[in-house]
């Protein structure tokens, strides 16, 4: 079986669904090389997706899995890190899958910082589906759907996370897939919720945010910018012009909700049949 | 004579204390040695309106709602018209009024509950008062009422403890000095009910079955009346080791809870009917990828939000058939606080075993319903179902002869885990091919027939097998059905109360075949009757159906079965 | 003797423009004057993979799904794996291929389709080459092709329109030098075919109903394969003005759409069965306001995600059941294209009457089916219910004869109009009295007589009346059901075909009561037959039943009829 | 009938449901002043909620009402604004409502941009169903579920409506009537979604944001400061101490959704049947 196998890599016969060309693959090697370079025990790595091309992700990497619903990779994934805070946990979905149906686990599991990390595939579009416009769709991009264009205000990942207080905001670009692997690192690493939104062509659906185009409206961080003062990463997430590429806010230090919210750290389905004497003791609160 | 039963209720506004005194209350009874039940009924807000709560002191156990009162304690605005509704010849009422009583058959003491309250310290002892009437003019002793009370209020400080002391003395003496002949009442049943029974309500009955299960995560949303359930077990996280979430709505906590059991968890989820709606998807996921969940469904009446606080059995039909798809799931309807206990147990057991989703359906008066319970009766039976140390090549979805697979978990052991909501193979990945789907298909749907047989089999009430009409429940009517049964149970009538609902247990068909059928069901159409007719081709000839939001009277069951019986 | 039907079956991976060809040479052989039906399948996936498109070419009107292939263009690496999969002894394939073809029963053509389409430019050209080749093969003319062609790539540029043309030629001729024997083939059956009648795909009947109903509201969220319908009324939206609106999710698309009929739109949502799961409270609210809404349902393969892009009858029992709480509903399941176009009409207009949710339960198969149908058939049977002008004092929910109240909406009129959530009075403020309550549930349930009353009757095929055993169908069934009985109806067999589901007719109960039944479902468990049991209390003993994703083909139908007709 | 008085109030003997003391009186008295001062039409006027405390306001008002589901108050204000552009329409419901259940409808109706008035009742709890955290609870309030106190990050509905580029964005204090009812003016009057989140004490379920908490808890937002200035509006907003009560952003012109989306502004309910001949144009297409 391949499972036995000590890498990432799924048999050569896989059958990958993804389009020839697409930014999906960049990630996907991207990712790959993180892992590997963090060192990483495939057999305690969880990797979570809901569904969408993006959400395919982990059917692809030779690690433990829940490929679950469309826009519900946070919650599971949470789950599965409060019941065993031991393994790494990372959610790779779409950006329709954890913006758009997903966008309220979004906030709220920015709210509670359980130590995992989300990496959006923003293609800017439902591929899965077809190219409707998504929650990042820039505005006036004609679709089956948006017939006249999008209309829509943009959902801006970087910001919303940064007013949310997320400890660690980051985006890259696929077809950078050196630096996308490295800031994936430095994400896995993070102690919270880290947040690393990945700009990636649809070439299929997408004819407006292309490769070339992605060149052009992308830039690096600038050097002076200070991760950890959350105003200007704010005004960097939010300025006109080219997409700033890095780590726009990290802040470390903040207790983890598994820290606060659960008893102890050994893994759930390790723990012992509750005690009898404490059961005896809870009844007499009903004497 | 002396009456083997008294009904004694409480009224006031929302804030007013009424559930607190009738709980105190309670407690203070069983200690005295009666079987006591408390029945609640309250309004949707928070300070206001009027709100009941019945105490039935009975010789031997009995939780069924009566519409009986023998002592009326009305402190809201409300108190004399609810007054008017409920009293019978023999009631008495104290109620702080001067308005006309024209029309009420029961007796009125105008008690000035306030006053005695204000000499007391403040206008919130009235509750106490009232409590302390009652046990005066039932002549029944007032120190156990003072120990209660003072457990209660320990956290207030002295101030309240000593003001509610004093106005359950000055209540006491009111009683004593009004006791309007009296309420000639047997003597105490059992002087073994102080130690060795609980009083639990139904709430609490399944916490406790949560915790003897080994429950050690829940996710939940707040909502009427299936929060009290997430703050049972929040109450006792730490002890138990439970991992407690508030999710940001329904279908993150159920998200999150199938998430948690795939990674090892016993993990539950606790919501009403409007909540569950949001649940389906999760629960048709925890199906697809075989994942054991538990999950509460406390009805309220709906449809949409509908009345929040109040009680039906409207949603089996939902629970049955909720969430896309075709899969197995267990529908579980305990009936009685003991059965509450073993229900949850029993969840957990079902659902590990055949890694399938567990709904228990409860109600708003099942889970507020306060009652007397044998602490012998509360059973450990939970069985903790190994998960498997996986090797490598760990499969989990492996083809087995009865459909279910050896669970494993990820990190425990040298396999990998995959768990997929897509259509996938025995390791979990994604195919298309429309072979694996038809087996996959048949795997998760052949553990039905183990599943069925399996199936809790229906409490009887009289005998069924000679029976030529039987009354059929499930769920909060237990109690009812038992109770009317044997006050009016006419030749060849017997009960059966189903306790699972779903699968039925195969050899009921055999029982109902043949008979002239009833139903009771708090709700409007007979669900139970449909599913019934559904599962086992067999007609219901009568329904007893109630869907005001309020929960059957056993008078009203009392009179339907003598009008069945005699049709 | 000409056979009197044809099967072409194109293979190709997604993005090798298998659809677009086999749409274009669907419209050409209508204009041929032959009756088309194209029914597709496809994989989860945007590119690679392996779908196809099977064109029926029939004497009469005939859309079953049918196993037999008489021309096979195969452009994809599985090419000849699928070939394998479904070729019979009179089966030629054009393949490009030189893998052995040991087992295949069916002939092989080895054709050069990459060399011939890059000689007219690009490899993208090879699907039209394989129309080319078709056509060809069967002697039918080039021209109309060539005309569809260039409509179909007028906006891509002369190039493109060029090479299409230059391809269909090359197939064409390499048709004609491998005709293998050709195919004797009855003649064009109507010449009027061309003109006369439309070639619809089910997404577009939907559609055309939805625009014909007046609906001028949608809002969803994507999902395979309901997105369809929202392409639609998108596309047509500012000729009709329709508002669509692309939700976040399903539950907000729900709510806008009762949000939005509250306010006075005709408003459709279109989902799949897990964007249904998330509908549900939305469903319950819709009934528990009277808020017309009509809701599309475009099953697929669960649980969960199940098989994306597959075809299934898995949803019945949750949309008959979905929602919490009790409510009335309608849900329709029409089973052929001009039934799809009526349908929706229905829909919209029962849903205004009745002030109820109405669900329309479709398939993937039936969506993506095309075919050719008169356009006379095509009527506009909507009624546009009133939308009454409020006085001062209106009251949203009055109680009426029929529990039906004149629906006014805000700003059109004097009055106030008030739609609450929370079990509410007449003027539709919240209430918890149990009395209205109880009147407000039998106001919303009474108007269940009525429409069962006006249930659409079933469609008989042969004559039930005299039948003693009949086959039931519902939803995209029916043309498997009306061919198969044709071809194989032993004595006393016949059929009906359910385009609505419920409430049931009454007199329907009348039909089957005493006869054998057999259903015919695209799903595991046969919940029709459930319904029947349930509704009727018949026992439906066969259940003809299939959930591997595939739809039934015909043949498999024919052999099952076969079976129970001699049992 | 009360509905033919000329007023937004309800009859004397209507049945409040709120608890005496209850912010949510202010906040009714003010939300009367200012559709009183505005002189809107009753019979045009729609307002819209979710379930709780907060979301029986709608019962309170003499006009038109839309009293929804759960945490789903802006989508069906969405429809009924887009159904009829002629009415006015403004939402009123609870913090756990509108940023907890609805937290995917306040980013996504954001991005819209409908011409609808969001007023938050933010008592910092969940009112009705007794007590439990809310979104917007602050840390370490301990409540029966959170028995360890709150240990979320408090979501901030200014920052996060920010970042949506929301183009109103408001806080009010239920305490200050005259000043809620002037906010809530400008916000109906305002051309596109408008968010007031009004502070508001619960009496009886948060004992730790009083009236008097309130009051030392909270500023006017400065002088100097500019509404049009998003990255001070941010920074305004998650500043640390006292909350800043008044508009904090303002950005006038975007179009609205009903603009941008609508097919004409005449209410879907007057339009007439689709066109016979125009029906005939579409099934050409299918010839
Ligand atoms: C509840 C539900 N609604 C809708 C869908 C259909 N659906 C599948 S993937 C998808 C969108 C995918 O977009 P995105 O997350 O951006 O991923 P991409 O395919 O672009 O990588 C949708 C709408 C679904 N599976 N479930
Ligand atoms: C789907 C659903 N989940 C849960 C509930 C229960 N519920 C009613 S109100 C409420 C919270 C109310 O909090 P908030 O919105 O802050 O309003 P408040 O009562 O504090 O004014 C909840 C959880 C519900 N009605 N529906
Ligand atoms: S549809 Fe777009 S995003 Fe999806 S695999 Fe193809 S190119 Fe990539
Ligand atoms: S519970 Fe709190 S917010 Fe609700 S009415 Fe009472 S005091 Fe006000
Ligand atoms: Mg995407
Ligand atoms: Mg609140």
């Amino acid at each position: 079986m391949h499972d036995s196998l000590d890498s990432f890599d799924m048999p050569e016969t896989t059958d990958v669904a993804w389009c020839p060309g697409c930014g999906n693959f960049k990630l996907l090697s991207a990712m790959k090389r993180a892992l590997t370079d963090l060192d990483i025990d495939r057999t305690r790595l969880v990797m979570v997706s809901g569904i969408g091309q993006a959400g395919k992700a982990p059917q692809y990497l030779n690690t433990n899995m829940f490929n679950g619903l469309h826009g519900r990779a946070l919650p599971a994934a949470l789950g599965i890190r409060l019941a065993n805070p031991e393994l790494t946990v990372v959610v790779e979905s779409g950006d329709g899958d954890i913006y758009g149906e997903g966008g309220n686990h979004f906030l709220h599991t920015i709210r509670r910082n359980p130590d995992i990390t989300v990496i959006v595939h923003d293609n800017m579009v439902y591929g899965l589906t077809k190219g409707q416009g998504s929650p990042t769709s820039c505005r006036g991009m004609v679709t089956p759907v948006q017939v006249r264009g999008v209309v829509m205000e943009p959902f801006n990942p970087a910001a919303v996370a940064i007013a949310m207080n997320a400890p660690f905001v980051a985006r890259a670009y696929a077809g950078n897939e050196d630096e996308t692997a490295s800031i994936i690192m430095e994400a896995i690493r993070f102690r919270g919720t880290a947040l690393v939104d990945v700009l990636q062509p649809c070439v299929v659906f997408n004819s407006m945010n292309t490769y070339a185009w992605f060149g052009e409206h992308t830039r690096h961080v600038p050097e002076e910018h200070d991760p950890g003062d959350r105003t200007a990463a704010f005004a960097l997430a939010t300025a006109e012009g080219p997409i700033p590429l890095g780590i726009l806010y990290r802040k470390e230090g903040r207790e983890t909700y598994e820290e606060l919210a659960c008893c102890g750290r050994t893994p759930l389905h390790l723990r012992k049949a509750p005690d009898e004497a404490e059961f005896q003791n809870m009844l007499d609160l009903y004497r | 004579m002396p009456q083997d039963e008294l009904s004694v209720v409480f009224e006031g506004a929302a804030g007013q204390g009424i559930k607190a005194m009738a709980d105190i209350l309670a407690a203070t009874l069983k200690d005295c040695g009666y079987f006591v039940s408390v029945s609640h009924e309250y309004m949707s807000r928070i300070r206001g309106g009027s709100n009941t709560a019945q105490i039935r002191i009975t010789d031997k156990p009995r939780t069924a709602y009566t519409r009986r009162t023998d002592i009326y304690i009305g402190l809201s605005a409300e108190a004399l018209r609810r007054y008017h509704e409920r009293s019978g010849t023999g009631s008495v009422a104290y109620i702080e009024h001067d308005a006309p009583s024209d029309g009420v058959p029961g007796k009125i003491v105008t008690t000035p509950f306030s006053e005695m309250a204000a000499e007391c310290g403040s206008n919130r002892y009235r509750n106490t008062v009232g409590g302390g009437i009652v046990l005066g003019m039932l002549a029944l002793p007032l120190k156990p009422f003072i120990t209660h009370l003072e457990a209660a209020f320990a956290r207030s400080g002295t101030d309240a403890m000593k003001g509610n002391a004093r106005a359950a003395a000055l209540g006491y003496g009111w009683g004593e000095a009004h006791q309007d002949g009296g309420m000639p009442f047997s003597p105490p049943v059992d002087t073994d009910l102080a130690v060795e029974h609980l009083l639990l309500t139904g709430t609490q009955a399944l916490g406790i079955g949560a915790v003897a299960a080994g429950c050690n995560f829940l996710s939940s949303y707040p909502m009427s009346p299936a929060t009290g359930l997430m703050t049972f077990l929040a109450a006792h996280a730490e002890a138990f080791g439970i991992v407690v979430d508030q999710a940001e709505d329904e279908i993150a906590a159920l998200n999150a809870c199938v998430g948690a059991s795939f990674a090892g968890a016993r993990a539950l989820a606790s919501t009403s009917g409007g909540g569950f709606d949001l649940m389906q998807e999760g629960l048709s996921l925890a199906a697809m990828t075989e994942t054991p969940v538990v999950i509460h469904v406390a009805q309220r009446p709906g449809p949409a939000t509908g009345l929040p606080t109040r009680t039906e059995q409207g949603d089996l039909s939902l629970v049955l058939h909720g969430g896309h798809g075709e899969f197995p799931r267990i529908v579980l309807a305990p009936g009685s606080i003991s059965e509450l206990v073993t229900a949850m147990q029993q969840a957990f057991s079902s659902s590990s075993r055949y890694q399938v989703p567990v709904i228990i359906l409860t109600d708003q008066h099942l889970l507020d319903l306060a009652t007397t319970i044998p602490r012998s009766v509360i059973r450990r039976i939970g069985s903790y179902p190994s998960i498997i140390q996986t090797a490598c090549g760990y499969r989990r979805y492996a083809f087995t002869a009865d459909g279910i697979s050896p669970r494993g978990v990820p990190g425990y052991g040298e396999g990998i885990v995959r768990a997929d909501s897509d259509e996938h193979d025995e390791s979990g990945l994604i195919t298309e091919s429309f072979e694996m789907r038809r087996r996959m298909m048949e795997k998760r749907l052949k553990r039905r027939t183990a599943m069925a047989k399996a199936a809790l089999p229906p409490s009887a009430f009289g005998d069924p097998e000679s029976a030529h009409t039987l009354f059929l429940a499930w769920g909060s009517t237990r109690s009812l059905l038992e109770e009317a049964l044997e006050k009016t149970g006419g030749e060849g009538c017997a009960g059966l109360h189903f306790s699972q609902v779903y699968p039925l247990p195969p050899d009921v068909y055999r029982l109902l075949q043949g008979r002239r059928l009833a139903v009771i069901e708090n709700n409007a159409t007979g669900q139970f009757a449909d599913l019934l007719t559904r599962e086992a081709g067999v007609v219901v000839s009568h329904r007893i159906l109630k869907s005001s939001g309020e929960p059957f009277a056993v008078e009203d069951i009392c009179e339907a079965l003598r009008e069945i019986s005699n049709a």
